[in-house]
């Protein structure tokens, strides 16, 4: 009987350290359903162990997105602190363009123009895409049938971010109806045609 | 919340004229009217739309006297702004057309969402940033449990190599932007007017706008040659030039035909 | 008194924490000498501490020739290893063959040499194939009748598209920026015209 629990617990314990061991092997995100594939059905309530066990260590074990990776503590950060190199700082529209796709995904590109008020120029898309935080989602079913812009699992991982719903402020803004990406008047930026429904304006771009 | 986003920093106090030194840092007209309306220390939602157009308009009166080029939008925005003023100050007429109101209430809206998104990109890139404060493990181990993807190409890859693709197939197809070049008839009209003021002999050179860009400098030099040529042909002008190669001297023709 | 005690304890115990951030994120083993630096004299006293910390875990504490580092336990290396692989670079002539047969479907292997106007080598396809991505589609009903590529399920899958119809069109990549092809024209003076605003030279491409 005692041998048996002993046993459980042995085998437990062995799953614990191969989940452990698999996510810190990878820089990158695993995702729940591929280490399942490993460790068996009971991954999540070990995810979950792990992350306790780790609460207090110099090293986190995070959920971001689809997946779960091992970071350095977050309030280590003024002491870990590597300045971005200047090459690498984006420009203010690229950092805008992010934020707006990151609040009003799924968002076409003449939404996001009409929000800045100007057109997007080269450097803005390419950057944020070649950094991995956004992609190409769904075209929007409305004439023209325009792409629309989405922010990526690595996006949540770069900023620490466990999914869209912890965004700074998100649920406030969207409260005060901020997140509305329509095209409101004539005669600012890209929607200078006049354009009663979201569509339409976008149709002019494909 | 509201009081957070639009109440916390009004910003220095700005005048048009400063706001000209600046100008290419803006991110077009709205930007500029988001300044603008910041400078009004309240918050955004309570915003005088009226003094906000008036702002703006001085601003682009200013730009015009300085001579700055202005990008087409920025005079669209004024248009439109004129036209929202004359709606907020005269009656409203009964007819389709949103009033006044509703435009300006559109425009602070406008204004609003645009500080938020600001806002919310200050507050997102103020987080702890992957691979600057916050970091993965600096020795991964080479095993790659994720069987499916053994080739390391992702979708910019992908778009990039077609992008790049394309680039090459269209070099053929130039679209050469407009060149600004110095027109015969241009250099006519201004030479006429020109001469008007010079009562002796000038070289031609001295004639020439001072404009930068070598191009232009150029054409406006071959322009007006051809011009003192078309304007000797007619009468206008006298030509000397002393010996080849030399500069080239040109004066109002007198009347008489002696000299 | 106590208070001391504490007080003693949580220096301690920020600098484990900090020591463990530093070794898990260092791309090298870290020299004691190193750690020194950033922690104190006592740092032998906590390699050792989280040496032991760490032994009954899956990730060991290991002591190399240059330094100290993490590693997974030597005991699991076998189930690791189990199904390690060794992710390569696809070349560029494959990329770019995937990318033509992605938006030029069903296409046959002269049209993509014609498209590409190179040679496409017998290996191109045949890695493109062996991964899942493409696979033949209907032979063209032309002389000779021959083979078509395709895309795969699998294509999109990888490349996180629900479906062919959401590739970004040519006019998306150019207004992305993907795709510039406007010739720079040197010594012309051409660029006496751009506006003030970034945006209004991409205005002239739509």
């Amino acid at each position: 009987m005692t041998e048996d629990v002993t046993s459980a617990d042995e085998v437990r314990q062995g799953k614990l350290r191969l989940l452990e061991a698999l996510l810190f092997a990878s820089a990158d995100p695993l995702d729940e359903e591929t280490l399942a594939g490993r460790i068996g059905p009971e991954v999540g309530a070990l995810l979950e162990r792990l992350r306790a066990d780790y609460a207090p260590r110099g090293v986190h074990l995070v959920r971001t997105g689809a997946g779960w990776a091992f970071r350095t503590a977050a309030d280590l950060a003024p002491i870990l602190r590597q300045e971005e190199e200047v090459s690498k700082k984006l420009s203010r529209a690229a950092i805008e363009t992010l934020a707006i796709i990151a609040y009003h995904q799924p968002v076409t590109r003449a939404e996001i123009e009409a929000i800045r008020g100007v057109v997007t120029s080269k450097g803005t898309l390419d950057i944020l895409m070649e950094h991995g935080w956004i992609r190409p989602g769904r075209r929007r079913e409305t004439p023209g049938r325009p792409l629309t812009w989405i922010t990526t699992d690595h996006f949540l991982d770069h900023f620490g971010l466990e999914s869209l719903r912890d965004l700074p402020s998100v649920e406030d803004l969207r409260a005060a109806g901020l997140l509305d990406s329509r095209p409101v008047l004539l005669g600012l930026g890209a929607s200078q045609d006049d354009a009663p429904t979201p569509g339409a304006a976008d149709s002019q771009d494909e | 919340m509201t009081a957070d986003l639009f109440g916390a920093d009004p910003g220095p106090e700005v005048d048009p004229g400063q706001l000209l030194l600046v100008l290419d840092g803006f991110e077009g007209p709205l930007d500029v009217l988001l300044v603008l309306g910041r400078d009004q220390k309240v918050d955004l939602t309570r915003i005088s739309i009226l003094a906000l157009a008036d702002q703006y308009l001085a601003f682009i009166d200013e730009a015009r006297e300085l001579r700055l080029e202005l990008a087409a939008d920025y005079l669209v925005m004024a248009a439109w702004l004129a036209y929202l003023k004359s709606r907020l100050l005269i009656p409203e007429p009964e007819d389709e057309e949103p009033s006044g109101e509703d435009m300006a209430a559109a425009l602070a809206f406008q204004l609003q969402r645009l500080e938020a998104m600001k806002t919310a990109a200050q507050a997102l890139f103020a987080r702890p940033r992957l691979g600057q404060d916050v970091f993965a493990r600096g020795a991964p181990e080479d095993i790659d449990i994720r069987r499916k993807s053994v080739y390391e190409v992702t979708l910019y890859d992908l778009l990039r190599a077609y992008g790049d693709h394309r680039k090459r197939q269209e070099g053929g197809v130039l679209r050469i932007q407009p060149v600004r070049l110095y027109s015969l008839e241009d250099a006519v009209r201004r030479l006429s007017d020109l001469l008007g003021h010079m009562p002796d002999w000038a070289t031609l050179a001295s004639f020439l706008p001072a404009e930068e860009g070598s191009l232009l400098t150029r054409s406006a030099m071959a322009a007006h040659f051809a011009a003192t040529l078309e304007l000797a042909k007619a009468g206008q002008v006298e030509l000397r030039q002393d010996s080849a190669f030399a500069p080239i001297f040109l004066r109002r023709a007198t009347r008489d035909g002696s000299d």
